[in-house]
């Protein structure tokens, strides 16, 4: 077991195995997301009350579900670099905050594009699109203090203290924001609970969030690599790989 | 399929421009986003080999010179 | 860990006890705060100003101020307890003191949560104490302005609390100002949400003892946890000066 | 008391990509005066920070009487005395208060020690003029007054003859003799050309360093 985490937390290891699952991650991931995303326009019926404007949702959701759990993954991440050292877990958190932030902006901006034919505004303050606003905050103040903060290691554990007081922040903020709400405007019809979506919804639904799970793999193995070259420059075994002409 | 023509799939009964426009930034922002990436990887591999390769040019002398601290003025050409 | 008695060595106990360390950090920062009067009134004096601004920029008819002069100080109030966080740390940063005290052998998270009360007195309180006058220009009722003074007694210490980790994490960066309004202010949605949300409820007439419960339990929750955020972060801010 | 009060055991500090030491080892023992060298840049100060546990970005291991710092920490705040560059002497506080904040979490002295202490700095008669209005060489003092009356045994002193003016500079190197003596362990880094019977030396940057 120990023996099993202390390489988990090798980055030539990791290396190693990151360049073998890539290939299968990229073309799993596209697959899937191509498949998805096309079902999901062309072929899925209408919904009833929105008409197609719906067909928004195979990207809206993935990119929130995806831009939500990629801050769980950041935060424990984040623990097991403030209690093991873990060169990896920082080396993950710097290289996949950057892509949480797009994913963000991303499900704020379609949430708000298919706002304007559903409410009529492009912004509503809706508890959705407020808590994912908020997040956005979160994830720009990471990104700030990690490229403030000169030494790589200090950097790697402050960014580590603050996903985790996120972290605990946010089902506080996501009650609030929700509570906040329901005071402000009472109940209108939500943007994606639906009482019953039909299978042809949500089989592509589902399709399109795994094939974008998989290209976020695929992202974050790349981005780690890179991060990982830059750390371990020093080293021999980045010098043999280099020298070896494979990357 | 649930549109006509490919016309009716473009128009989508009046809501093409707010689900074509999103699923146009999705696929810039993410390609962007991964075509960035790789430039950046093969950058650094580029960058590692270069000083290797230097490191192996100038190898047995020393990067940096080491002088000791004389604290002489320096001479101010003027031109 | 205490019973290790070697010759030579003193033993912890032979030390003072954590009350008094804590009341001498404590009383240090209220010395210095006081020989230098000036620091101590900037945050009000931006907290009037700000609230100033909005009949100013909006409007001053009574109907709008009543209804938003609530959110209107506790903005303010916010904007002001964010301003002077900034010296909560810096001052003893520069001058040598911030490492003595980590290197005390007292639990650091203590040492630091005398220091944040410290600071919520020299600042928060004095907050609390001009919100009625203040609530009185911005025509609030009475009942308004007693829900307010008590949500703000209840939230100026979570956001001292709250900022302290900011504070620690940005220790020593340049712009660390800018930076930490940055990483504390989504932070204090909560906190703002529910002060407000209080009033609110209050000036239609609900019971407002649950929302002050809520806060209460966001105040309990930030004392039991961000002192340990905040003392982790200087240790980690300290490493890297 | 033979048994070495720190132990450094391959110390390795590396700073913005730039190695400082590395396989770095030594032993502090009781009575023993040591001196850091190296010339500017080579990580004196960094060293001493990582002695005293300011700093803890570093590989290798430390041992307080034989055992990992990390399981007896409170035991080895209580027994090191470290000052540093920056003294830690608040301007707006006159030296008497400032010097009763720094003993405050680690000994209960009176007043009357205090001022005594202040006095054997020469600083007898300024023990309630703010130190703002001190001189640079008056605050160091104020910071060196708790030497006097310190009871740690292990004092790591960052560059102190710092602004302290000749006089001085001797009465301070007596006092160190002496805790030595005593049974005290000092550790210290300096530019000053500190000699003393017996001292140790550890060397930073002596032509050791790989480079790349």
């Amino acid at each position: 077991m120990w023996q099993f985490f202390h390489k988990l937390g090798s980055p030539k290891w990791f290396y190693g195995i990151a360049t073998r699952f890539m290939p299968w991650l990229l073309a799993s991931g596209l697959l899937l997301l191509a498949g998805g995303l096309a079902w999901g326009l062309a072929f899925a019926p209408a919904d009833y009350l929105q008409g197609n404007s719906y067909r928004i949702i195979f990207i809206h959701v993935p990119t929130a579900f995806l831009a939500q759990s990629m801050y769980i993954m950041m935060a424990v991440a984040a623990v097991v670099t403030l209690v093991w050292r873990m060169k990896l877990a920082d080396v993950f958190v710097k290289a996949v905050a950057p892509v949480g932030l797009v994913f963000t902006f991303l499900s704020l901006f379609t949430g708000a594009v298919w706002g304007k034919p559903t409410w009529g505004t492009w912004w509503v303050w809706d508890a959705r699109l407020t808590s994912m606003l908020i997040l956005l905050f979160l994830y720009g103040g990471v990104i700030a203090l990690d490229r403030a903060i000169n030494d790589e290691k200090s950097a790697a554990r402050a960014v580590a203290v603050l996903v985790l007081v996120g972290v605990v922040n946010i089902p506080i903020i996501k009650y609030s924001v929700n509570w906040w709400n329901t005071l402000h405007q009472p109940a209108t019809f939500k943007l994606t609970e639906k009482p019953s979506m039909p299978v042809e919804m949500w089989v592509p639904l589902l399709l399109s969030v795994l094939g974008l799970y998989l290209l976020f793999g695929w992202l974050a193995c790349l981005r780690m690599k890179t991060e990982i070259l830059v750390r371990e420059q020093k080293t021999r075994w980045v010098k043999d790989l280099v020298m070896a002409g494979r990357g | 399929m649930a549109f006509d023509s490919f016309s009716a799939f473009i128009a989508m009964e009046g809501h093409g421009p707010y689900v074509w426009s999103c699923y146009a930034v999705f696929f810039i922002l993410v390609a962007g986003m991964m075509i960035w990436s790789a430039r950046r990887n093969r950058a650094v591999i580029e960058g590692c080999k270069r000083r290797f390769d230097q490191q192996q040019g100038t190898s047995g002398r020393d990067a940096r010179p080491k002088a000791s601290a004389t604290f002489t003025r320096v001479e101010v050409s003027q031109d | 860990m205490t019973t290790d008695v070697r010759p030579g060595l003193k033993p912890v106990e032979s030390g003072v006890g954590l009350f008094p360390a804590m009341a001498a950090v404590f009383m240090r920062d209220v010395r210095v705060a006081f020989r230098q009067r000036q620091d101590l009134l900037n945050p009000l004096l931006f907290f009037i100003m700000v609230v100033t601004l909005f009949p100013l920029g909006v409007s001053p008819e009574v109907e709008f101020l009543r209804q938003s002069g609530a959110g209107i100080l506790w903005v303010a109030a916010l904007l002001s307890v964010l301003l002077s966080l900034d010296h909560l740390f810096r001052h003893d940063f520069d001058d040598g003191t911030l490492e003595q005290l980590v290197l005390q052998p007292q639990p650091l998270f203590a040492l630091v949560l005398a220091k944040t009360v410290a600071h919520w007195i020299l600042t928060g309180l004095p907050l609390v104490v001009l919100t009625p006058i203040l609530g009185i220009m911005v025509h609030l009722d009475g009942n308004s302005i007693a829900i307010l003074c008590l949500t703000l007694l209840i939230g100026t210490p979570v956001l001292s609390l709250i900022g302290s980790i900011g504070a620690a994490l940005t220790l020593g960066l340049r712009s660390a100002g800018v930076l930490l309004s940055l990483l504390i202010i989504p932070l204090y949605i909560p906190v703002l949400i529910f002060g407000t949300g209080t009033v609110a409820a209050a000036s239609e007439g609900s019971p407002v003892a649950g929302y002050l419960a809520l806060m209460g339990a966001f105040l309990v929750l930030a004392l039991t946890l961000a002192p340990f955020a905040s003392a982790a972060a200087l240790r980690i801010s300290l490493s890297n000066s | 008391m033979s048994e070495p009060l720190l132990q450094a055991v391959n110390l390795e500090c590396e700073r913005d990509t730039r190695l400082l030491f590395h396989n770095l080892s030594f032993s502090i023992l009781p009575g023993t005066v040591t001196r850091v060298e190296g010339p500017n840049g080579t990580g004196k100060t960094t060293l001493l920070r990582i002695l005293a546990g300011l700093n803890d970005a570093f590989s290798g291991d430390l041992l307080w009487c034989g055992e990992p710092r990390s399981h007896l920490r409170e035991s080895f705040l209580r027994n090191t005395l470290y000052l540093g560059h920056r003294p830690g002497i608040k301007p707006l506080l006159t030296p008497l208060e400032n010097l009763r904040a720094l003993m405050a979490g680690r000994r209960r002295v009176t007043d009357d020690t205090l001022s005594q202490a202040l006095a054997g700095t020469g600083l007898a008669g300024f023990e309630h003029v703010p130190c703002r209005n001190l001189s640079a060489g008056q605050q160091r003092r104020v910071a060196l007054a708790r030497l006097l009356i310190a009871d740690e045994p292990l004092w790591l002193l960052d560059e102190v003859f710092t602004a302290i003016d000749a006089g001085g500079v001797k009465a301070i190197e007596a006092l160190l003799q002496q805790r030595a003596q005593e049974g005290g362990a000092v550790l210290v880094t300096t530019h000053h050309d500190l000699q003393l019977p017996g001292m140790q030396r550890i060397i930073l940057g002596g032509g050791e360093r790989d480079d790349n």
